[in-house]
């Protein structure tokens, strides 16, 4: 039988990356111990090849596979973002994984397969391929939690992650069998067409619906689904929670989007309220418990979560009753460029926490940031850029995302959805001025000035540059993204 | 609009953060230096401003427009009119001040300090200049982190809590801010966030009564008003001198000049609905401010709640709604950026010596620091609003328009100034003229050449607005001008007489009403002999 | 605009002396005498102008301009000015003469003088305003030279005490002068002299409702109440009851600034205001009435706590009250003419009188007390003449200037109905008791015994020429002002108000009941403190409250402490720490607070049991469909 | 003839639901993995039962997938477990919790 | 005839897998399992998903679960207590939950699409060629995903559980 030469070259951005890793695994025993380095570089430069690819095509919408993928704007839209952000990891991972003496090539095979999953997930236009797909990115992520397998809170992190993991996607999966139930398909165009003839409110497709908000939930961590994120993000090895929070992240919201809107996108009167209390929930929660934390990684993952609160609002909008095509599709667009610049900014925390180390160990607390500002001048500021976009503070590109995220709320109607958001962006910059706080305004005791140190390999600078890049560029001339964006919409 | 095209605004805008990148580049002993020669060249190059400044026209000069973002438009749009030129000098002038006055009281990081400083500078310019609404919110807010870290890395023993305070404090206010620009930009429904676009739409009164108390928070909290002030107070003693400097000339404005240039042109029924309570509060303030600054023991603290007294001003002025109320209170804006920036400046000046802000440590400087003890009376003074000086004219221009509007909020306002001459003068009697303090007395000195060259200008500024506040007046009537008429459309549109309207006035009337009558005088001689 | 110049010349004295004072230092007085001396010739010059019933309007600038009030400074100089010109560039100079004496060798020479060419101007550029702000303006700026002057010694506690309590008093009473000035433009819509005048018995009618603002009605004439609140800062400034409490405190300056401020000119501001606003007041017979009377309550008070002081200077300052309320309640009856007359001899005898004071206080070594004086009179015989002539000026004796000017008041107010002749009766009683503290100073300090301490006694003698100089002069002027036809000069000015014309019989009795009464009082003295010096005490045992309440100046002071200044200060504490630290900061921090407890408990849902999160993943999905079933 | 489709849910929804039960309350990490293959099977039981319903083959291709996953699953699953018990040396999900708060 | 058997099956599969849950023993529990697996696959038999009946067989009970019992022996763990201090709330939320769902469809009414009478639907169900076809056709590119997921999981395992990878370094 013969596979038509068009689809291939639709996914061939996938089979650039998958042979890539296929490689990496193959190539790993063979390459001496030094030269591993340029494994690692080899997926970079496979990922700037399907960065090209991925933004010369990009444009029309193309099916492929008996549509069951589906590559357009929007999907594109997440894969360069993917892209980049799998890139940084990788890059930061060069140096980190050999700090924490675990660099095998695997890693970043596992994240290249892992970055498969994400990219399957964005273009799926079947539940079923979105579910593999999602699959594949979460066991290549249980794998990588645990990949510092010897230490207690690795392992631990990665079996939380995969018992949850496991369990929301059964969940899921039951919900698409109850859709399949009521569609007669898993694709999302027949859902689609079967919830229009069956109409609101139909007992069958609201149950599906609730496991599905459950599966979903989980991935992006919304509340309350969302409590798996603390004890991962804390345990696993910094550079795989700096790629969870963002990619993993962003490929779910990528999913979630699509299957809301093209699949369940004729019954919104039935999931954006519920939506709406999620995305609350969230915003509330997660920013109160980052209050207390005093572990910064742990911190990072509450604001995680609160940050996909944010997300949620554009998830809102686009799903408010009673809004326009064109509002709905800017609660889309704000809700990409929102994530796109989380990325950058949480990356760029993320790696800070990376690089830092304390005697053997990672850098993570609090204090170990305490008079960071005196001995390390340029990481302290960048910490505090990061900060200051996480906490939404122009010029950053941090407020140029809830610029839009708060404009398209209001735009459909939910004014106070943006004032609640911003009560908690307020609330948010205390714990993120906190960190600012000890790095600038608090002496480093003696011992620790003997202890910390910055473990910053060419590399994870270069993250760190692009990164603030990211923050700054996109928070002062953010036009590039944000038509990026609007025309990368979904509906 | 003479500028000839050439981008002054930028310019002046932009030049800080050009000193900012030659700090990075020079070393670290040489950052004052260039500070000061940026500071002092954006001082210069302000000064074309006020020479080329068109009087005769309410409308925006020097404008630049430029696009930054296409969906929804938002522009770079700059240009000053007679309410913010006045602030724009301010800022510039204050700058190298800050600069010198930290010349050697920064020992620490002062290549980070200056580059804060010069940042600060960049923001509050851009606040007073932006003529796009999303613009002005970004340099509203850039501006937190610099004085954030002013404060807390180079601020007093409790800096920490002070400069968190002032953060979450400011940042909670303006969150409704964002919010209201939001709005504004739907309802008026032109795909702009140009001021003067959003000026010239119409809001429906509900709108406007939420828009309202939205800008309210935002910046009731910067002026600071009563009961939105404690975070000043803890700011301004933990702030280093320079940084006071800039939070009480500079920062406090940001509050004021929203009303005037946003809350005032953009909702006028709201304005006229909800201004007796803004008054009230600002009587409050005045009063209380006062009262409060009678308890500190603390110069610091003294000052700061003397800047809530004054400030209380600023918002009478504005919120009486008449030229002269309006006029005053941007005077009292300049004069008490003047005044009371020199006050800071003239603490810090003793602080560096006693490392103390305690009046029982700085008593008696008189003996040991003739010329500071001079200069210090004179800004003591001009805080208490002595005629002759600046201080005076813009309150006896607030009083006038206040009594215009209502005797007894003027006649309460009025009671602040007695209460200003008390405390201030209770503390010059301790401070300037008392028993020197036996443990500090190795530690005076008088004021080095670079100092009096610090407070100098600003003395001279106190006396000139005092004695000729004509050409400072003079660039603001037609911008105010443009303002008070718009208030008064809607005061003639409002029918009937309504709770909340501030006098009652009759439906048939067309033209506002006649001044005596506005000011509630009855003229038994004017009136018809039959009705 | 040569006349400017009057004005300008203290003022450049100030400005160079101010910022060349450093190097000055003693050399102070060539720069400000000239000055001082230059501007008392141009006085001369504009007064001879005036005199034929010239006015001279002399516009300087527009100062600024807001709305509809536009606000030209300009000199105005009519009758009434010039003769304050004269009175303040005469005093003023013979002041700096006399200081060049004075604090000779003192460490604030340059300062002293800077201070008082400062004032000088200030006082100059007052008299010649020709509009409310600007009088307001000067009024104010006399009041900071005043207090700078008043704590000139700062060293002493009391000295800056007593500033302070001067500006702030003062304060209390430009509180109501400014909300006058309010009123005004609310009534004309203009601040300038001329039209407010011209204009102001057509608005005789113009009420304005006191009440307005809470909804009721209290209509009140708007002419009484501009001039009632405008009289409040005359009040203050020249310390009238209830405001009197400043003016004798401000002792604690040095001597010249007593003579000059607190005796001849800037006390004198309050009845010059009255005067110039005689057009305003003439509107309103409420206005006017409450004028008198309190000038007459003042007058009589003050001279009550005057019997009985033993300080010397505050002998003088308190019968300085007293004269001040003379003054006052004159031109509250209507009798501005005299009442100015009264100021203008007044500002001669009482500067000569404090001059004097500060003659004998140099020579004891800086003790004021003065029964630790006496028997001067033949050590300091000039100072001794001196005094003796102007404490008959005070007392009214004939054929001083005081005399006529008294004469002229009291007679005025005879004149003036019901009202004006009991204050009249007052005003003779209250000369009787002048009289007397005026001889029982003269007698205690320079007759008798001398009970100077011991270790300056031997150094008591006669001050040099530029001390005793001016008290000659003065001395002259305190019996030359009563010839020279001033009261003629100034009926110019006020052309509506009745001239202190004699109507035979009326006038003789007042001029006879007050010499009367001034004879009684010295003879009083002389019997109490020269004849039998054990008198006083009994009459002291005898009328033990009426004595301490006098000695303790009725206790006004206590009780001002005890009703506003203490309360003040407390309240401040007591709300700073409970209401602002206590309620509002820690609402704010609250807020704070509040938001990290939640977050706490929020966090221990977090409990690390992986079955708990499965847990709360499943309650969701219950939540959900619970949602869906309800809704 | 053939039994109605909703039988076949309502059989598949009880044994889910004690899948569901069976992670929430079991201690031992294996027997909360058997559980998850009850709900997964579960799942396989509603695809079958709907694919037969509607004649068509997509609900068993579906299931075939859930299987792979199934198996990948366990396979990394036990392989976590095993990890976690040279840490504990045990395999009861109370027994790690140094991640919390 | 068919819903007998239906029911025996039901039946069964309830009871085998409430074992598995309520069983102390994880061995008793995994060959409950087995017992559960096994009766699935018959109703796949009676559903004509023969081809799946075969793989439940083949690859739950045959790998899967050896699996586990083999991890099960591995570890050898001591017995504890079955159910944890929520159980009982988590017993009432699964009771909540499906009545829930029940309520919901008897309120709402319950419908499952109607039979596809496409031309896939035609086609014999449960015919083993049928699926091949479709797999290598249709479903090409998502059962390429899944030899991802296996690839994944095994070295996944390899990583995570085998001694002295990195330990080594």
């Amino acid at each position: 039988m013969m596979i038509p030469l068009a689809d291939l070259v639709t996914i061939l951005p996938e089979i650039i990356v998958v042979s890539v890793a296929c490689l990496l695994f193959v190539l790993d025993p063979i390459t001496p111990s030094n030269r591993k380095d340029l494994l690692a570089w080899m997926s970079v430069a496979a990922l700037a090849v399907c960065f090209i690819v991925t933004a010369g095509s990009m444009g029309d919408r193309v099916s492929a596979f008996s549509d069951l993928v589906v590559v357009d704007g929007y999907a594109s839209f997440w894969k360069l973002l993917l892209y980049v952000v799998s890139g940084m990891t990788i890059l930061l991972s060069i140096g980190y994984l050999k700090e924490e003496r675990i660099d095998l090539a695997e890693f970043y095979g596992f994240v290249l397969l892992s970055l498969t999953g994400m990219m399957i997930m964005v273009s799926g236009a079947d539940l079923l391929v979105i579910y593999l797909g999602i699959e594949l990115m979460s066991i290549s992520l249980y794998v990588l939690a645990g990949f510092k397998r010897f230490e207690a809170r690795s392992i631990e992190s990665s079996a939380k992650y995969f018992i949850l993991g496991a369990f929301s996607s059964g969940l899921l999966l039951y919900g698409i069998s109850l859709i399949f139930g009521a569609a007669g398909s898993t694709r999302l165009v027949e859902i689609a067409a079967a919830v229009d003839a069956r109409g609101l409110d139909d007992s069958l497709i609201l149950i599906a619906l609730t496991l599905v908000i459950v599966g979903f939930g989980f991935k992006v961590a919304a509340v309350p689904f969302h409590m798996w994120t603390p004890d991962v993000y804390q345990g696993a090895p910094t550079s795989v929670t700096a790629f969870m929070a963002v990619a993993s992240k962003a490929a779910s919201f990528g999913a979630f989007l699509r299957v809301m809107l093209e699949g369940f996108g004729g019954m919104k009167p039935n999931w954006s309220g519920l939506i709406l209390g999620v995305c609350i929930l969230t915003l509330i929660l997660g920013n109160l418990v980052a209050i207390v934390q005093t572990n910064v990684k742990r911190m990072l993952a509450y604001s995680s979560i609160a940050h996909a609160g944010y997300a949620l609002i554009g998830l809102v909008v686009a799903g408010w009753v009673g809004t326009e095509a064109g509002v709905s599709a800017k609660g889309v667009s704000s809700m990409m460029l929102y994530l796109a610049v989380y990325s950058f900014m949480t990356l760029g925390a993320f790696s800070m926490v990376a690089i830092l180390r304390r005697g053997g160990e990672e850098g993570e607390d609090l204090d170990d940031f305490t008079g960071l500002a005196k001995r390390h001048k340029g990481a302290a500021f960048l910490m505090l850029l990061f900060m200051v976009s996480l906490a939404g503070i122009p010029p950053t590109a941090g407020f140029i995302g809830k610029f839009y995220l708060f404009m398209a709320a209001v735009n459909a109607g939910l004014t106070w959805l943006a004032v609640v958001g911003l009560i908690f962006a307020a609330v948010s910059a205390f714990y993120y001025l906190r960190i600012v706080m000890v790095m600038y305004m608090r002496e480093p005791s003696p011992e620790q000035e003997g202890e910390t140190r910055l473990a910053l390999s060419p590399t994870a600078t270069v993250v760190l540059a692009l990164a603030a890049a990211g923050v700054v560029i996109f928070g002062i001339y953010p036009w590039p993204l944000v038509s990026l964006t609007a025309s990368a919409s979904l509906p | 609009m003479s500028s000839g095209g050439f981008p002054w605004l930028t310019l002046v805008v932009i030049l800080p953060l050009l000193g900012v990148a030659a700090i990075f580049l020079v070393e670290e002993a040489l950052a004052k230096w260039v500070a000061l020669g940026v500071s002092s060249l954006v001082f210069l190059v302000s000064l074309p401003l006020w020479v080329l400044f068109d009087e005769s026209t309410p409308a925006m000069q020097f404008v630049e427009t430029h696009q930054w973002i296409a969906s929804p438009s938002i522009n770079y749009a700059v240009g000053v009119d007679g309410i913010s030129l006045p602030l724009v000098l301010l800022t510039t002038l204050l700058t190298p001040l800050c600069v010198l006055v930290s010349w050697t009281s920064i020992q620490t990081r002062a290549r980070e300090f200056m580059i804060s400083l010069l940042v600060m500078e960049t923001a509050t310019l851009g606040v007073f200049v932006s003529l796009d609404f999303v613009l002005f919110y970004v340099f509203w807010e850039t501006m937190l982190i610099p004085m954030y870290l002013l404060i807390g890395i180079w601020g007093g023993p409790n800096r920490v809590y002070a400069a968190i305070k002032f953060f979450l404090y400011t940042l909670a206010g303006s969150i409704l801010l964002l919010v209201a620009i939001i709005v504004l930009y739907f309802y008026a429904g032109q795909d702009s966030f140009d001021i003067r676009t959003l000026s010239n739409a119409e809001y429906p009164p509900w709108l406007q009564a939420w828009l309202f108390w939205a800008f309210f928070a935002a910046f009731a909290v910067k002026v600071p008003m009563f009961p939105f002030h404690t975070w000043l107070p803890d700011a301004h003693v933990e702030a280093p001198t320079a940084g006071s400097v800039i939070l009480a000339s500079v920062l406090l404005k940001f509050g004021a000049y929203g009303f005037l240039r946003f809350s005032l042109p953009m909702l006028p029924d709201a304005t006229q609905r909800f201004t007796s309570v803004v008054l009230f509060l600002s009587v409050v303030a005045i009063i209380y401010g006062a009262y409060m600054a009678f308890a500190q023991a603390d110069l610091k603290k003294l000052i700061a709640y003397s800047s809530v007294s004054h400030m209380g001003f600023v918002t009478l002025g504005i919120f009486v709604l008449n030229a002269q109320g309006i006029e005053g209170a941007i005077l009292q804006m300049v004069n008490h950026g003047i005044t009371t920036g020199a006050l800071f400046l003239c603490v810090g000046i003793v602080y560096e010596r006693t490392h103390s802000r305690e009046i029982v440590d700085n008593s008696g400087l008189a003996a040991s620091m003739p010329v500071y003890a001079t200069f210090l009376v004179i800004f003591a003074l001009s805080s208490v609003g002595l005629p002759g000086m600046n201080s005076f004219v813009g309150e006896f221009f607030v009083l006038v328009g206040a009594f215009m509007w209502n005797k007894a909020v003027a006649t309460l306002a009025a009671l602040g100034v007695i209460l200003a001459a008390a405390y201030i003068l209770w503390m010059l009697q301790r401070v300037v003229y008392g028993t020197p303090a036996q443990h500090m007395a190795s530690k005076l000195y008088d004021m080095n050449w670079c100092e009096i060259g610090m407070l100098a200008p600003l003395a001279f500024l106190v006396f000139w607005i005092g004695l000729y506040p004509k050409p400072l007046l003079d660039v603001m009537h037609a911008s105010v001008d443009h303002l008070v008429q718009k208030q008064a459309k809607v005061m003639v549109v409002e029918t009937g007489p309504s709770s909340f309207s501030p006098m009652p006035i009759t439906s048939d009337e067309v033209s506002p009403p006649p001044r005596l009558e506005r000011a509630g005088v009855r003229v038994k001689s004017m009136e018809p002999e039959t009705r | 605009m040569l006349y400017a110049l009057i004005p300008l010349l203290p003022l450049l004295a100030f400005i160079v002396l101010g910022l060349a004072g450093h190097v000055l230092k003693e050399r102070a007085h060539l720069i400000a005498v000239p000055a001082v001396g230059l501007s008392f010739l141009l006085s001369v010059l504009a007064f001879s102008e005036v005199a034929g019933g010239r006015v001279l309007d002399i516009p300087l600038y527009t100062w600024g301009a807001s709305g509809d009030l536009t606000i030209r400074l300009g000199l105005y100089v009519d009758q009434l000015t010039a003769a304050m010109l004269l009175l303040v560039t005469i005093v003023s100079g013979l002041v700096h003469v006399y200081t060049i004496g004075y604090m000779h060798g003192e460490p604030g020479y340059a300062r002293f003088f800077a201070n008082i060419a400062l004032f000088t101007f200030s006082m100059l550029m007052l008299v010649m305003s020709d509009n409310f702000l600007q009088l307001f303006v000067f009024w104010e700026a006399v009041g900071l030279c005043s207090y700078l002057l008043i704590g000139h010694w700062y060293e002493r506690h009391t000295a800056r005490a007593a500033a302070t309590k001067a500006f702030v008093v003062n304060r209390v009473g430009d509180f109501g002068f400014l909300l006058g000035i309010l009123l005004v433009f609310a009534v004309f819509g203009t601040l300038q002299y001329q039209p407010v005048f011209s204009e102001a018995a057509s608005q005789a009618g113009a009420t304005i409702d006191l009440l307005g603002t809470f909804g009721g009605g209290w209509e009140v004439s708007a002419m009484t109440l501009i001039c009632l609140l405008l009289f409040v800062g005359a009040v203050g400034k020249s310390a009238q009851v209830p405001l009197h409490v400043w003016l004798p405190d401000a002792m604690e300056g040095p001597t010249p600034i007593s003579a000059l401020i607190h005796a001849a000119t800037m006390v004198t501001a309050g009845v010059f205001m009255v005067a110039r606003l005689a057009p305003l007041y003439n509107v309103s017979p409420t206005a006017m009435a409450v004028v008198a009377v309190v000038g007459g309550v003042t007058m009589f008070v003050g001279a009550t706590i005057a019997l009985t002081q033993n300080d010397i200077k505050r002998v003088v300052a308190y019968s300085t009250v007293s004269q001040l309320g003379y003054m006052m309640m004159a031109c509250g009856l209507g009798g501005y003419v005299a009442g100015i007359y009264h100021l203008l001899t007044h500002g001669a005898f009482k500067a000569l009188l404090f001059l004097g004071c500060g003659s004998v206080i140099l020579a004891v070594h800086h003790e004021q007390d003065m029964r630790r004086m006496g028997g001067l009179k033949d050590k300091m015989p000039v100072t001794y003449w001196t005094f003796i002539i102007g404490s008959l000026a005070l007392a009214g004796f004939p054929l001083t200037a005081g005399f006529f000017s008294k004469d002229a008041l009291l007679l005025s107010a005879w004149n003036a109905g019901a009202l004006g002749q009991t204050l009249a009766i007052a005003g003779i009683l209250t000369a009787g008791l002048t009289a007397f503290y005026s001889f029982r100073l003269v007698f205690v300090t320079f007759w008798g015994e001398s009970r100077i301490d011991p270790h300056h006694a031997g150094h008591v003698r006669e001050q040099p020429l530029v001390v005793t100089a001016p008290l000659v002069v003065l001395a002259v002027l305190s019996i030359a002002t009563g010839y020279l036809g001033i009261p003629e000069f100034l009926q110019q000015a006020f052309p509506g108000s009745e001239g202190a014309g004699h109507h035979g019989a009326v006038a003789t009795g007042i001029m006879l009941a007050a010499t009367l009464a001034g004879v009684v009082g010295i003879a009083a003295a002389y019997v109490m403190y020269v004849k039998s010096p054990e008198y006083p005490d009994r009459l002291m045992n005898r009328w033990q409250a009426l004595y301490r309440g006098s000695l303790n100046k009725w206790y006004v002071d206590e009780a001002y402490d005890k009703a506003f200044v203490n309360p003040t200060f407390e309240l401040a504490d007591r709300m700073w720490k409970k209401v602002d630290v206590a309620i509002i900061d820690n609402a704010v921090n609250g807020v704070a607070r509040g938001f990290a407890w939640w977050g706490w408990m929020a966090r221990l849902i977090q409990t690390g049991e992986t079955q708990n999160y499965a847990l709360s993943m499943t309650v969701g999905a219950v939540i959900i469909l619970t949602a869906y079933l309800l809704f | 003839m053939s039994v109605p489709v909703e039988y076949y849910m309502v059989l598949s929804g009880l044994v889910f639901i004690i899948g569901l039960v069976g992670v929430l309350v079991r201690k031992n990490l294996i027997i909360i993995l058997l559980s998850i293959e009850l709900m997964l099977n579960a799942t396989n039981i509603n695809f079958v039962a709907f694919s037969s319903h509607f004649g068509n083959l997509a609900g068993q291709v579906f299931v075939f997938f859930a299987l792979t996953v199934a198996a990948a699953e366990v396979a990394v699953g036990l392989a976590i477990i095993i990890a976690l018990y040279r840490h504990h040396a045990s395999i009861n999900v109370d027994d790690f919790r140094l991640l919390k708060w | 005839m068919a819903t007998f058997v239906f029911l025996y099956f039901a039946a069964v599969i309830v009871t085998a897998a409430s074992l598995v849950v309520v069983l102390r023993n994880p061995i008793y529990s995994a060959l409950s399992l087995l017992v559960m697996f096994f009766h699935v696959a018959g109703l796949y038999v009676t559903l004509h998903a023969e081809f799946l009946a075969a793989i439940q067989i083949i690859v739950y009970a045959g790998a899967i679960l050896v699996l586990y019992l083999f991890v099960v022996m591995l570890l050898n763990v001591k017995r504890e207590e079955r159910y944890n201090q929520q159980g009982t709330v988590a017993l009432f939320l699964g009771v909540v939950l499906l009545t829930e769902a029940v309520l919901l469809a008897v309120s709402r009414g319950f419908t499952v699409a109607t039979p596809d009478p496409g031309p896939e639907g035609a086609k014999a169900v449960g015919n083993t060629e049928s699926i091949g076809e479709v797999l290598y056709s249709t479903y090409l590119f998502p059962f390429e995903i899944a030899s991802l997921i296996l690839l994944v999981a095994m070295i996944g395992a390899v990583i995570l559980s085998k001694k002295g990878i990195m330990e080594s370094k």
